[in-house]
């Protein structure tokens, strides 16, 4: 199944020059120490903690409305710090989930409503399925599927992970247009309904 | 995974009979056949630990019992315990008045906050431990009294095996496999040596009467119950040596490793999936997943209102090359026949009686994804599978084989939609890599019609066809089954032969089953 | 850590060994002193895998078929982490498996793992092997019934085996029941929906136990139970997140007392179950088999049940003994009039649930794998699994290749008896 | 007359929503996005709380709600309990009821959540799904550290509310204090 086109009114988001389309609504604290790499689009809602540690995010990331992007907290033996949060490229991390690890692979997959506990490591291509709780510290290993709560290996994904969430990640970016903007595959997607309409 | 694009909704059909979407389905270049994983066999490629990403070499995992020796679980939500720091004051050795700060260690869950201390463990000096692990107190009896049945199966081995020769039959499996030491004759008389009377047991383990089984102490009547201290079952199964009531007596266990798995073809034993050693690498040395090798076809939308029988609807599907070389496809009516002697609609391939290989002796058989139609216009170049061989020996003793070595499936799906082919083949150009990065890269002008061809995009294209419903009940949902031949150019047989063969083209099938109405979630 | 290590057999790949029940499945390798795992008998649903299946709701054989493939993998690739077909393998498995899954398991095992030979273990002979004794009075309470089956000297006497629903099975009914009489906070209906099997397995595993006999007495009499002292305390168990319930202590001791229904005529108990087993054995073997009665599965395992067991049955055998019996059978209480039995009970290495497997391990660490395994080819030519129930298995000459293969438990050569 | 009073010491940010009779506690830190609805009595808040963004502090009942010292409410919590002492965390989305009151040294698990009307016992761990209840040993230990840094760091992104001014806030419409 194609992807269905997702539309922004044009006012409520920037899109800058390498691409990134950031919604106003956003909550970006501390923005001088977020780092979006391109391509990637920020949905409304995203609080992105830019204030306590830097956030750097990949090319052709997609957060999903509501996410909350955290660095995490650690205590050292000399000291305290927040930890800085990397996301790595082509990661998607849906619809109201809570991100509080300390490096997100590329590839990664984050379904809705999960909560990624400190530090967490989640290595390339693995996937998190919706409301998940991953505990502090977790590592999820490349190509392993964690769900539940507490969220535990479940699943493995397919072999073909990486080029599937780059379609996925690029998909989602060519269907995410400004609502002034025709149809991506405008070229026949209004002519199918008319055609298959003459059919039957 | 499938549910990203709803790949689901297109099944392809496995040689064996599953229905998979494409991205769980692989590709043997050498059988030039659909695999999955039902159908190829799996093998333990290397250890690793999912916490540390640490290899383990085979042997140390095996002498380890299959678990990290530095990552630890949490006995009570499963977990990875965490290793946490303290500071303590104690009195310097020399000068007993002063206190100087000393590190200690503890483990600590960060989801369920259990820790070493509820267990009683004591903080370690080290960040290492070692922490006390669930030990069977009476680990030494099992060894007896196993020592004791191996020393009754050795006397029954010797007894029936006096006329064979004995050779370390260990140091034999080690070099050649288990296979040469079968088939293995047993003799019907009881031998001499087994009316001899029986050695007496190293351990026996004691019985207990009346007096050593004290009725329950009255605490037990007592004492309210509460509940969060008393283990569950999953926490006493983590613990088989002890199963502790109390979830105060519950200690931390070394974390399991995981494996990655290589698969390999049953039909050609050659692998179709090698993944790389390290943990952390998601690369393969082998990948033939049929993502990468056989064409993907996609629904572009679901119907959008029910199909009666018997009318017919238009859909449109989208095409993609996956692979470096182009191909023309074509679409043709389901043909797929399941890898079976009689053919029969009966697809319980797992009934008693089909097992045996010497009832096989019928060789015409349907061939599942292979098959040289007359209609195309493309030469047929046999792979040159052995060197010798005509293509039809080739071919059969190749069919043969998947007969005899692949397992079956049988998996129920009603295909009610037929498709009207449309003349026309579709030509898709390959794959090409800086296309991705290339935004308004040019598309090449194939002259389709655009009736047929409404879209294309660098290997894509979006095709139009018109499926018909059958004339059956209609309270099912609509599932179209399609064939497509498509040009696959086979690179493994030049690289084989040395270069001396260019690389060779060959039509191939492969069998779809679409469901037409499945709405994206 | 492997018990053999050391002993120029490093390089052995011991087999495997499974025992696949109806609720639960022990796996692991021979020559260790408990499973790799165990977990429960299911398998994630195809259609959402956030569901289970359990492998005994199977619909027929094809779908027990993928079943087993599925499960069997998550064992191997999960668990054990070995390549199938590197590994023979020891099934311990039930007496009274039905043919199909057994069959079923053959076709799963030797054709789709490829395992080149299989050990089939009785799981009753396993048990009794794990105690180091050739003789015992095996009382195995599984899932669905409970089953008293008597070994001397290595020989199963099979026709006098005893079996009752009394399993797991009929305790969790039994506790739903007593939860919904006893529960202080919530209706019935409230709390019927919440009560899935999950959680009434927990309440029996966390709450339950085996009650005092003189304690018992007073219990089976509802008007006497509100004298019992001291009185239970309640009791909190909370459920979900919405749901905390209080329940009446006194489920926790009656839930139990399903197993001891003496004086119920309708009903059976384990004592009587062991008692009517010990008098149709021979007399000879009586004495022995009451002071080696041997307790196999995990529900038995609730504190109290071993010391109540005894003191049942010694209780039934005076009152047999001195006064008018209230019992069914004349003949029955005829043999033990005379009798002064001690009732024994075998204190096994290993946890009650773990006795078959280690059976299995003791026999896979041992050269049976290799005099007894029935090997693929033979089963590729055959098409059986020799059985103690399939005739064309146990005739005098055996099938070629067979003959006392399947079944033995000792390197005695003793097999089960024949010609039943 | 609804009003904030915020002690010396605290940290509450601008971006927070505060709405009602709310008195915050020295050492306090509120994050930008949180909320504290005092849409029924006051809510009292100790010294030394965390409460983090789309943390929800909400009480709806007429009596006061008084929070002790050292709890940590973590990002998107939803806490009405009675009463709530010290050093207890609510971790991430977790959900906490408004007929519980909370004693000390307690932990409400990331995405649990806790309704039925009970006075938790000190030191219990509330964890996973389907709902876990366990008693820890020890209670979670202060976050002093964090709250150091945080009242030093946050100040340099956020306009944070003057605490030595009493600050009068709109009273809630009537008809939304139920």
């Amino acid at each position: 199944m194609e992807l269905k086109d997702i539309f922004y009114n044009k006012q409520d988001f920037v899109e800058t020059a390498s691409g990134n389309k950031v919604s106003r609504s956003t909550v970006l604290c501390g923005s001088q120490n977020i780092v979006i790499n391109g391509k990637s689009i920020v949905r409304d809602g995203v609080i992105i903690r830019g204030d306590l540690a830097s956030v750097r995010i990949g090319r052709q990331c997609v957060i999903d409305r509501h996410v909350t992007v955290r660095p995490p907290f650690k205590k050292f033996s000399k000291g305290v710090a927040f930890f800085p949060l990397h996301i790595g490229d082509n990661v998607f991390i849906g619809e109201g989930s809570v991100v509080n690890a300390a490096v997100i692979g590329s590839y990664v997959y984050i379904g809705k409503n999960c909560i990624i506990g400190r530090r967490c490591v989640l290595k390339d291509c693995c996937m998190v399925a919706d409301n998940t709780v991953l505990a502090p510290e977790t590592v999820v290993p490349s190509f392993a599927i964690y769900s539940g709560s507490p969220g535990l290996h479940t699943r493995d994904q397919p072999d073909c992970t990486q080029d599937l969430m780059i379609e996925f990640t690029k998909s989602y970016y060519q269907h995410f247009l400004p609502n002034t903007a025709p149809p991506s595959s405008s070229i026949f997607s209004t002519n199918i309904s008319s055609e298959i309409a003459s059919v039957s | 995974m499938s549910h990203l694009f709803q790949l689901d909704t297109v099944k392809y059909v496995c040689c064996c009979g599953s229905l998979k979407p494409i991205c769980n389905v692989y590709f043997c270049r050498h059988c030039l056949r659909l695999r999955c994983h039902y159908c190829v066999s799996h093998e333990v490629d290397s250890h690793y630990c999912g916490n540390c990403s640490e290899n383990m070499p085979s042997a140390e995992a095996k002498q380890k019992r299959n678990r990290c020796g530095t990552c630890y679980d949490c006995p009570s939500c499963k977990q990875t315990l965490s290793i946490r720091a303290t500071t303590i004051q104690v009195p310097l050795e020399d000068e007993p008045e002063k206190l100087v700060a000393k590190k200690l260690y503890y483990l600590a869950c960060g989801f369920c906050r259990w820790t070493s201390r509820d267990a009683g463990l004591p903080d370690s000096q080290n960040t290492s431990g070692p922490w006390a692990e669930p030990e069977n107190p009476l680990a030494q009896q099992i060894i007896e009294i196993s020592d004791y049945f191996r020393m009754l199966a050795i006397r029954e081995k010797n007894s029936k095996d006096k006329k064979f020769v004995q050779k370390s039959k260990y140091l034999a499996a080690g070099r050649h496999g288990v296979a040469h030491l079968l088939p293995r004759r047993y003799p019907v008389s009881v031998p001499e040596e087994m009316s001899k009377p029986l050695p007496t047991p190293l351990y026996l383990a004691p019985t207990e009467g009346m007096e050593d089984l004290p009725e329950l102490s009255d605490d037990v009547y007592e004492d309210e119950l509460i509940i969060p201290k008393v283990t569950s079952l999953t926490q006493r199964l983590r613990q088989l040596e002890t199963q502790p009531r109390e979830t105060s007596k519950l200690l931390p266990t070394h974390k399991q490793l995981l494996v990655k798995r290589s698969l390999r073809c049953r039909v050609c034993e050659r692998n179709i999936s090698k993944p790389e050693y390290s943990p952390v690498s998601i690369k393969f040395k082998i990948q033939l997943n049929a993502y990468f090798h056989v064409p993907q076809i996609r629904l572009m939308t679901p119907l959008n209102e029910p199909l009666v029988p018997g009318r017919k609807a238009r859909i449109v599907l989208r095409l993609a090359n996956p692979t470096q070389f182009p191909t023309a496809i074509r679409f043709l009516p389901f043909s797929f026949v399941p890898l079976q002697k009689d053919g029969s609609t009966d697809k319980r391939a797992l009934d008693a009686g089909k097992f045996d290989p010497t009832r096989e002796s019928s060789t015409d058989h349907s061939l599942p994804s292979h098959t040289l139609t007359p209609t195309t216009s493309i030469t047929f170049i046999t792979p040159s599978m052995t060197g010798g061989g005509t293509l039809g020996s080739g071919e059969s003793t190749q069919i043969m084989k998947e007969i005899h070595v692949l397992p079956r499936r049988s998996e129920r799906f009603s295909q009610n939609c037929d498709v009207i082919p449309p003349a026309d083949e579709i030509v898709l150009p390959p794959r090409d890599e800086t296309s991705d990065f290339d935004d308004f890269a040019e598309t090449p002008d194939f002259n389709d019609d655009p009736k047929l061809v409404p879209w294309r995009k660098a290997n894509k294209a979006a095709v139009y066809l018109d499926v018909i419903r059958q004339l059956t009940d209609g309270s099912e949902p609509p599932v179209l089954g399609i064939t497509i031949e498509y040009d696959y150019v086979n690179t493994i047989v030049a690289l084989e032969s040395k270069g001396v063969q260019e690389p060779q083209k060959v039509r191939l099938q492969a069998h779809l089953l679409i469901a037409l109405d499945r709405i994206p979630s | 850590m492997p018990l053999y290590e050391g002993i120029g057999l490093i390089n052995e790949k011991h087999p495997v060994v499974l025992e696949i029940g109806q609720a639960f499945t022990k796996a692991g390798f021979a020559g260790e002193s408990a499973p790799r795992c165990f977990i429960p008998s299911t398998v994630p649903c195809k259609d959402n895998p956030t569901q289970v299946r359990k492998l005994i709701d199977y619909q027929d054989e094809s779908d027990l078929y993928q079943m087993l493939v599925d499960f069997l993998n998550t064992i191997y690739f999960k668990h054990l982490l070995v390549t199938p077909k590197d590994r023979k393998v020891a099934i311990v498995e039930s007496l009274f498996c039905t043919s199909q899954w057994r069959h079923t398991l053959a076709k799963v095992l030797y054709l789709h793992y490829e395992i080149l030979t299989v050990l089939w273990i009785p799981s009753h002979l396993a048990a009794v092997c794990s105690t180091g004794s050739d003789t015992a009075l095996v009382v195995d309470v599984g899932y669905s019934e409970a089953l008293v089956l008597p070994v001397v000297n290595g020989v199963t006497l099979l026709s006098h085996v005893q079996s009752q629903d009394l399993g797991s099975k009929t305790f969790d009914e039994n506790l739903k029941i007593l939860l919904l009489e006893n529960c202080t906070n919530k209706s019935k209906e409230e709390l019927e929906p919440l009560l899935t099997p999950e959680v009434i397995e927990d309440i029996r595993l966390r709450a339950c136990f085996v009650t005092k006999i003189r304690r018992a007495q007073l219990l089976s009499d509802p008007s006497f139970a509100p004298n019992l002292d001291p009185q239970l305390k309640p009791f909190k168990y909370e459920i979900d997140g919405d749901n905390f319930v209080e329940f009446e202590g006194i489920l926790r001791e009656q839930a139990a007392e399903v197993w001891f229904k003496n004086k119920d005529p309708e009903g059976s108990s384990l004592p009587y179950m062991i008692l009517d087993c010990l008098a149709s054995c021979p007399i000879d073997t009586r004495k022995k088999l009451a002071s080696s009665i041997l307790i196999a599965g995990g529900t038995p395992m609730l504190p109290g049940f071993k010391a109540r067991l005894v003191r049942e049955l010694k209780k039934i055998e005076s009152e047999l003994g001195e006064t008018k019996p209230d019992f069914k059978d004349e003949k029955f209480t005829e043999k033990f009039r005379n009798g002064t039995y001690e009732f024994r009970i075998f204190s096994c290495p290993i946890k009650e649930n773990c006795v078959n497997w280690l059976g299995g391990a003791l026999y896979g660490a041992s050269e049976a794998v290799n005099l007894r395994g029935v090997t693929k080819e033979f089963f590729m030519k055959n098409e059986i699994v020799p059985d103690w129930c399939n005739p064309g298995c146990n005739s005098v000459t055996g099938i070629v290749g067979v003959s006392n293969a399947a079944s033995s438990p000792f390197g005695s050569g003793v097999g089960l008896p024949k010609g039943l | 007359m609804a009003n904030l009073q915020i002690t010396v010491g605290a940290v509450v940010c601008v971006e927070a929503e505060i709405r009602g009779d709310v008195r915050i506690g020295t050492k306090t830190i509120v994050h930008p996005c949180a909320k504290i609805l005092a849409t029924g009595g006051p809510i009292v808040i100790g010294d030394a709380n965390i409460v983090e963004e789309l943390a929800t502090i909400e009480n709806k009942s007429p009596e006061p709600m008084v929070i002790g010292n050292n709890n940590v409410f973590e990002v998107g919590s939803l806490v009405k309990a009675k009463a709530i002492g010290d050093h207890n965390i609510f971790e991430t989305k977790c959900f906490v009821g408004d007929e519980i009151s909370i004693g000390n040294g307690c932990v409400f698990g990331a995405g649990t959540k806790v309704t039925p009307s009970q006075a938790v016992p000190d030191n219990s761990v509330f964890y996973g799904q389907p709902l876990k209840h366990r008693l820890a040993g020890e209670r979670p230990s202060a976050q002093t550290l964090q709250i150091d840094f945080l009242s030093r760091i946050l100040p340099n992104y956020h306009n944070i509310i003057n605490p030595t001014i009493k600050r009068e806030i709109p009273a809630l419409p009537a008809e939304k204090t139920s």
